[in-house]
């Protein structure tokens, strides 16, 4: 008699809590609508293809660095380091370019992604096998890989006119004439990243460490894997997200992406992932992402007192994250006057 | 009773063997050496410089510390400092007398803590979300009272007494504030049912919940401390530099932090002692006050802070391993005879 | 804002207050010269310094060099302390905040320290003497000349500056408003003021919001050398390119190439090295007793010659240099 | 049977924490196609072995063989592919995940892509839960789900490995009578299959009702394995326990007294509804019902840890604060969670602070705690209750789990409250510790004070209640005196039918 129940087509009640489910990002696809659109009828050029283009590739670098650190994150960790990650790399490579002006694009991008896995896999074995947890250790190392730029590049600075030409355009030009570059490779990771996340076992295993980490260890989660998996991912994507760096804004220092780590961390928490893991997607990050750079350019464009525009920036992720757990606590009171019997 | 007493050895035993207290031997190590080999850093005067220097995050770590042990975080701490800066500054402007200001700082700094703790607790936000948040509200705010200005004509015998000593001595003013403070923040987390229901709050909300512990009002009291304090800390900050700027104790959030996990509280909470907290802001200051009389840059400043802060965990992880493999390896080799 | 008004019962009663010049005096050797710019790791501070180094190898004294990574007034001031505590002779230092570092200072000026400041002015009862670029006057005046020049005397230009509390950019902008509201300049309209922080991301960004806000914009002043570099990439890189000029003070080696592809028609600059230079001789000639800071005193700051304290004692380098695609290769800093 | 290598071995194993040595050279065997109970006193070692039969653990000496080969496990992964499946003794799952996908992680059902086959893992889990015959919505997360919902999962868990070992502690110590039923006939099925099962549990009728042998533990040392039906269950107590016990419900009677708790139309929105009842002075009221019924749910509305929509609770004729835990405390009231581990305890703090946590105000001198005044309540309590612990100042977290539930009652008992609520108050304890808790209850029930059990098991209920009310998807469908139950009575008023079978 039960089976008869249980197997029987998803009820209309299912249907909607999965799709509310499914739009667990409503809240915050609403508010970038809502904003572009006020943004866009106080200013008209706003909409315009320069200015479009520009949010994309501002976004580009915060969302590839946003995708790493969604992981990081969903599975109850955090990486601090990724700003000093991305400075490191940057410069490292902008060096690199400016000494050897005939290497290809491809090369500076493995450099990165290299460099980046390198200095995620210290965090990695620092958190699982030092046991020291992720938020100590990526404190420590923000600093100590700050602290090698530093020392390496003391007050040196790579400028625009010691890079390759190709390695500068590289920012500004387009896939097909209409995509630019890192838009694409941005689209490319968070895309992957989130089908990985979603649709594979190791994205779901994921996913269960942060859950519950005991529950992952005695269910035969192969974590410590896993965990170095996830932190070289994210080093390695702010090592990419360096050479991007490097290539759009040209002029780079030991300073580079000083303090981005904040940002990084509020795109993935605008974004619904959240902070204590298991839950939240990528993409979602990814939005989160887009939301705090269209929030930055709209209020250049609004002509906003520039005093005020950091207030209204902090306004605005707390007002993204109150929205967020709106959506979170109908969903579960959805979840249980479905189940309620009474 | 007898067996009463030897439970108590052991606990002072294995009290000495924690962290906390390794924590503390190795700033008292560091202290003595630095005297030592480093020419004009036993000084008075370098005392002074080096109680004023580690005022700030002394002073705002006391409360972060309950918020850590309580599980939460509080990163908006350094903008509650500039904003009381700022306000500071403004009505200084406005021409308000400093004895009035300097409460009303206190107490705005107090209801900035308590729209951190209505987010946390009434909201049910995540705390590291919420004050990275108001982390930046803050700060435009500060940024919106007193612009681009700098307020600097402050009073001399209010400046002159946060950098100052007692009787001209070596004993700088300040300590008469920190110290209390300090004392009455470590009788509280360790010697009263308030502090316990704090390591039970953070080690198990729901559990303490049930037992009667008041989890959300005693969480949304702590923040709206740990505001008061940054409100009195910008005041002192004002004060010392005379200057009131809304960019005061920009990125003080992170050191603060640091020396609290560096003084052995845990990130998740339940766990830590203020002692060691206190023994983790002294070892920081007195290091970087140390290294930089050698003239070490600030660069590898950096450097020593990040492995510090690692290595203060790292450290005793590894060494507790060696400990039971070396004990399984002598049960094997016990079985095997 | 406040100015300081009446600061401290120690200020301007430092220990050589009341000691005369003695112009003839001989320059001692040995002497501790320490300099602490606004920040380490600045790619200005280092063109700085760098004369400061060669200043104090001619006068065979010990240079040093300290400072922040970030540029903030309290981490100045413990550097300061700590120079006390080594007695320094002399404490060359960029101040971050004119009235924060004050305190401090004057410590060391009672510990029988001689304080320079140069690029960024401290309180002047905190220091003995402050080497300024130009005057405040000559670069105010001549942004507006070069920005009326890009412009074609007529159309909108914006600022965009380093910190909103950065000292000396707050002091030229003050008298390019004055200029701009003179008569010759009616035409010219300066509708927005932004900050990039020095921070080269921000500078970049903030460019990027004054062209999508203010189509009709002419010229971008940025009388910073991050901001002017972060802008010109900016316009090189998008299709405003010979539509919107940039002007301002920027370092040559960091512009030439915006130069080169006719991004940047003009900017300006005084040597930073020589900055340094006259500093480390200032100081040396404080600490020997050429000078003690009051107006009219002269010393000689070896290969620039002669120069005289001027009121409030201050010392002026010289007119800015500008900066075109013809001059442009003769400079390497 | 011999004649088949068995398929597990355990030798001569051994393992210690610290100075506590939890297993000392204890030696079994399980053979395929026979269900094998392991018993022992609390903190006998039952779970520490489980841990090392799953790789959690490594032993300290001795060794495991899993079909005559050799194993070493590195961890719970290796375990697993041994074809070895543990159904721990607390539930261990994700909360934030589907409970579908809680079911079949580590081996989700793939597509040709090799990305998870969400549609064929929805389907597995409602075939599992089809067999265990229970009502759980696989695509609900799991977070929320009661214990015994929890349990269940962790069972679909483990049949859905089809594993050749399943180990199972404690599975049932939060179910009722029907879904320890079910599990047994999915369990036999299994065995008759061919898989070697381990099952522990502290009631010894589902010990004879399922197992074929059984291995006797005694302080981590193995005692005797033999025939279940070689051993009567006094037998087995007086191995495990070293000597004689004597009766196991000792109810004393008691002079029922005024009316202490009135709870008057209590409901809660998709929780339970209408609520009333009465208890009084030296009066023990059991709430009886099916797993999920909500009685917990009540109960803790009623001492304010949840809220409640409508309805009142007075308690000695004064209303009670809704949702404040601390004025129920003032008042008097003690709740002892079902779920000691999210609810009753803090698994990081010492033995001593968990017991005098809710009381560390009155034993505060001038608002200080000093001295040892924690200490010797703590030690009086424990000791009260037969605690097994190294020292008092060890995390309680490192008790075994009927340990933990005794410093659970203990925490409370110590506030020395008028009305008591117990929730699964025996849950995962001994006999003999059960049989001291139950005198315990009842005796204080002759001193006066009014106790409410919450309790799915029906012997225990009918044992110690004067009244029974049962509930049924959150209505309360029967009052019952002592006289009036049976096991039929309240378990037809439990499910709304004839009890089959
Ligand atoms: N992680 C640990 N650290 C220290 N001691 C432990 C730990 N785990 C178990 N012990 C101790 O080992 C002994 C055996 O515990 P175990 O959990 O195996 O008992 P059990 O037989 O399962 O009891 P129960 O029936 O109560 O579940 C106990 O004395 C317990 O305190
Ligand atoms: N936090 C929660 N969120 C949503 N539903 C819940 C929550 N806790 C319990 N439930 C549901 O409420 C119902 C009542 O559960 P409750 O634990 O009160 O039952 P019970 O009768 O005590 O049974 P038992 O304790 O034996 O599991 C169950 O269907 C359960 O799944
Ligand atoms: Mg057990
Ligand atoms: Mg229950």
């Amino acid at each position: 008699m039960s089976a008869a129940l249980a197997t029987a087509t998803p009820s209309p009640a299912r249907r909607l809590i999965g799709g509310l489910v499914r739009t667990r990002e409503l809240g915050i696809i609403l508010a970038l609508a809502a904003l572009v659109g006020y943004t866009a009828a106080g200013n008209p050029r706003f909409l315009s293809g320069q200015s479009i283009r520009d949010i994309l590739l501002n976004t580009a670098i915060l969302a590839v660095m946003a995708a790493g650190q969604a992981v990081v994150v969903i599975t109850r960790n955090i990486d601090l380091s990724v700003g000093s990650v991305l400075g490191l790399s940057a410069f490292a490579v902008a060096t690199m370019m400016s000494a050897n002006p005939g290497l290809p694009m491809v090369v500076a991008i493995l450099a990165g992604l290299a460099i980046g896995g390198v200095a995620g896999l210290v965090n990695g074995v620092l958190v699982r096998f030092g046991r020291v947890p992720a938020l100590v250790v990526t404190l420590g190392t923000l600093y100590i890989f700050r602290g090698i730029t530093y020392s390496w590049a003391g007050g040196q600075q790579v400028n625009a006119d010691e890079l390759p030409r190709h390695f500068l355009t590289f920012a500004n030009d387009s896939f097909l004439g209409f995509l630019p570059w890192l838009v694409l490779i941005a689209l490319i990771v968070v895309g992957g990243v989130s089908v990985l996340m979603r649709n594979y076992r190791v994205g779901r295993e994921l996913y269960a460490m942060g859950s519950s980490p005991e529950a992952a260890e005695l269910a035969g989660i192969r974590v410590a894997r896993n965990l170095l998996g996830v932190f070289i991912l994210s080093g390695a994507l702010a090592g990419l997200a360096g050479v991007l760096f490097a290539a759009r804004f040209g002029t780079v220092d030991a300073a580079a992406g000083t303090g981005l780590e904040l940002n990084v961390v509020a795109a993935v928490v605008v974004g619904g992932v959240a902070v204590f893991g298991g839950s939240g997607t990528v993409w979602g990050a990814g939005l989160g992402a887009l939301l705090l750079t269209v929030i930055g350019s709209a209020l250049a464009v609004l002509d906003i007192n520039q005093f005020w525009q950091q207030a209204i920036v902090g306004a605005l992720i707390i007002l993204a994250i109150c929205a967020d757990r709106l959506v979170a606590v109908r969903i579960a009171r959805a979840l249980r006057r479905k189940d309620s019997h009474v | 009773m007898s067996e009463l007493a030897g439970d108590t050895k052991r606990d002072l035993k294995r009290r000495l063997a924690g962290w906390d207290s390794i924590i503390i031997l190795l700033t008292v190590a560091v202290l003595v050496v630095a005297s030592l080999s480093i020419s004009n850093f036993g000084t008075g005067r370098n005392f002074t410089f080096l109680v004023l220097d580690l005022m700030p995050i002394m002073l705002v770590a006391l409360p972060m510390t309950f918020i850590i042990v309580t599980g939460e975080i509080d990163l908006s701490v350094a903008s509650t400092l500039g904003l009381a800066s700022s306000i500071m500054g403004y009505l200084w402007n406005q021409g308000l007398s400093i004895e009035s200001i300097i409460p009303i700082c206190i107490v705005a700094g107090a209801l900035l803590g308590a729209l951190n703790g209505f987010l946390v607790t009434g909201l049910g936000l995540p705390s590291l979300a919420v004050t990275i948040g108001t982390l930046a509200l803050y700060r435009g705010l500060a940024f919106v009272v007193l612009g681009d200005s700098a307020v600097a004509d402050f009073p001399f015998n209010y400046t002159g007494w946060v950098t100052g000593t007692l009787g001209g001595g070596v004993i700088p003013n300040v300590l008469i504030l920190i110290v209390p403070l300090a004392v009455i923040f470590g009788v509280i987390l360790h010697a009263t049912p308030f502090g316990r229901s704090l390591y039970a709050i953070g080690a198990n909300a729901q559990a303490a919940h049930f037992s009667g512990i008041r989890v959300a009002r005693t969480k949304f009291w702590l923040y709206v401390v740990s505001g008061a304090v940054a409100g009195l800390v910008g005041v002192l900050w004002t004060l010392r530099y005379s200057s009131a700027r809304a960019d005061n104790g920009a990125g003080l959030e992170l050191a603060v932090v640091a020396a609290v996990l560096l003084g052995g509280v845990s990130i998740f909470g339940g766990k830590g002692s203020l002692p060691g907290v206190l023994a983790g802001v002294v070892l920081l200051a007195a290091l970087q006050n140390a290294l930089r009389l050698q003239d070490v840059s600030g660069q590898a400043l950096n450097i020593v802070t990040g492995a510090l802060l690692v290595l203060s965990v790292l450290l005793p992880n590894i060494a507790s391993s060696i400990r039971s493999n070396w004990q399984r390896r002598k049960l094997r080799r016990a079985a095997a005879v | 804002g406040g100015t300081t008004k009446d600061n401290s019962s120690d200020s301007g009663t430092a220990a050589q207050a009341g000691a005369s010049a003695d112009p003839n005096a001989k320059l001692k050797e040995g002497l501790k010269i320490a300099y602490l710019p606004k920040q380490l790791n600045n790619p200005y501070s280092d063109v700085e310094v760098s004369g400061g180094k060669e200043a104090v190898g001619e006068l065979k004294g010990e240079y040093k060099l300290v400072g922040p990574n970030d540029a903030s007034a309290s981490s100045q001031v413990s550097y300061i302390n700590t120079l006390i505590q080594q007695q320094q002779d002399v404490i060359v230092i960029a101040a971050n905040d004119p009235n924060a570092v004050c305190p401090s200072l004057n410590q060391a000026r009672q510990a029988g320290i001689n304080v320079v400041a140069f690029d960024s002015d401290a309180a002047k009862e905190c220091r003995d003497v402050f080497i300024n670029q130009a005057t405040t006057q000559g670069i105010g005046e001549s942004l507006v000349k070069m920005a009326s020049e890009m412009a074609g005397g007529e159309g909108e230009i914006a600022i965009l500056s380093a910190t909103p509390n950065a000292t000396n950019q707050n002091a030229w902008i003050e008298v390019m408003k004055t200029e701009l509201a003179k008569p010759e300049n009616a035409k010219l309209k300066l509708v927005k003021t932004v900050y990039g922080n020095d921070d080269d991301q921000k500078s970049f960004q903030e460019a990027q919001g004054l062209l999508q806000s203010y189509p009709n914009l002419k010229v971008i002043v940025s009388p910073t050398t991050v901001g002017i570099a972060a802008a010109a990439r900016y316009v090189s890189g998008s299709n405003y390119k010979g539509k919107v000029g940039i002007t301002g003070l920027g370092l040559p080696n960091q512009m030439r190439e915006y130069v080169k592809d006719g991004t940047v028609k003009k900017f300006a600059l005084w040597n930073p090295a020589d900055i340094g230079y006259l500093a480390g001789y200032a100081g040396a000639a404080l600490a020997s007793g050429q000078i003690t800071g009051k107006e009219g005193e002269k010393f000689t700051a070896g290969k620039l010659k002669d120069y005289t304290v001027g009121a409030d004692g201050e010392i002026v380098l010289g007119p800015p240099t500008e900066f075109t695609a013809a001059n442009i290769d003769q400079f390497n800093f | 049977m011999a004649t088949a290598p068995p398929a597990l071995e355990v030798r001569e194993v051994t393992k210690s924490f610290g100075a506590v040595a939890a297993v000392q050279g204890v030696s079994f065997t399980l053979y395929a196609g026979e269900a094998h109970a392991m018993v022992g006193e609390n903190g006998a070692g039952k779970s520490t072995i489980v841990k090392m039969l799953a790789g959690v653990y490594r032993p300290d000496t001795g060794t495991l063989a899993v079909g005559g080969a050799p194993a070493d496990f590195g961890g719970p992964a290796d375990a697993k592919a041994a074809g070895i499946a543990v159904i721990y003794q607390e539930p261990t799952l994700f909360p934030d995940l589907s409970v579908a996908e809680n079911i079949s992680m580590g081996n989700q059902p793939l597509t040709r892509l090799r990305q998870i086959d969400r549609r064929a893992m929805h389907a597995n889990a409602t075939r599992l839960f089809a067999r265990l015959g229970v009502h759980i919505d696989p695509d609900r997360p799991a977070r929320g789900l009661s214990i015994a919902d929890q349990q269940l999962v962790e069972i679909a868990k483990a049949l859905s490995s089809e594993a050749r070992i399943l180990i199972m502690d404690e599975p049932t110590a939060a179910l009722s009578a029907v879904e320890v039923e079910r599990l047994f006939s999915v369990t036999r099925a299994l065995r008759d299959e061919g898989a070697a099962i381990m099952f522990i549990s502290h009631r010894f009728e589902e010990i004879t009702a399922l197992c074929q042998r059984v291995t006797i533990m005694r302080d981590g040392r193995h005692v005797c394995t033999e025939l279940v039906a070689d051993l009567s269950v006094d037998d087995m107590i007086r191995r495990m326990v070293g000597r004689d016990l004597s009766a196991l419900f000792p109810k004393q009677d008691a002079v029922i007294g005024e009316t202490v708790l009135e709870v008057e139309g209590l409901g809660r929105e998709g929780v339970f509804r209408d609520i009333s009842f009465t208890v009084r002075a030296g009066e023990i009221v059991a709430l009886a019902g099916l797993v999920g019924a909500g009685r917990s749910e009540v109960m803790q509305a009623v001492f304010g840890v949840d809220r409640y929509d409508t309805g009142s609770v007075r308690f000695l004729g004064r209303p009670l604060r809704a949702g404040s835990p601390r004025a129920a405390m003032a008042a008097g009231m003690a709740l002892v969670p079902e779920d000691r581990r999210q609810q009753g305890l803090i698994m990081e703090l010492s033995v001593e602070r968990n017991v005098t946590l809710p009381r560390s105000r009155a034993l505060a001198r001038l608002g200080l705690l000093l001295g040892g005044s924690e200490r010797r309540e703590a030690r009086s309590w424990t000791r009260q209750l037969h605690t097994k612990l190294g020292r008092l100042s060890d995390p309680v977290g490192t008790l075994s789990g009927g340990n933990q539930q005794k410093v659970v009652l203990a925490k409370w008992l110590a506030t020395d409250p008028k009305l008591l609520i117990v929730d699964e108050p025996t849950r995962g304890i001994d006999v003999g510790t059960k049989a001291e808790v139950h005198r315990l209850m009842s005796s204080l029930a002759a001193r006066g004070l009014a106790v409410v059990m919450v309790s799915s098991e029906l012997p225990e209920v009918l044992g110690m209640a004067d009244r029974i009310f049962v509930l049924r998807e959150g209505h309360l469908v029967a009052e019952l005196t002592r006289e009036e139950a049976t096991e039929e009575s309240v378990m037809y008023a439990a499910m709304g039918q004839q009890v089959a079978s």
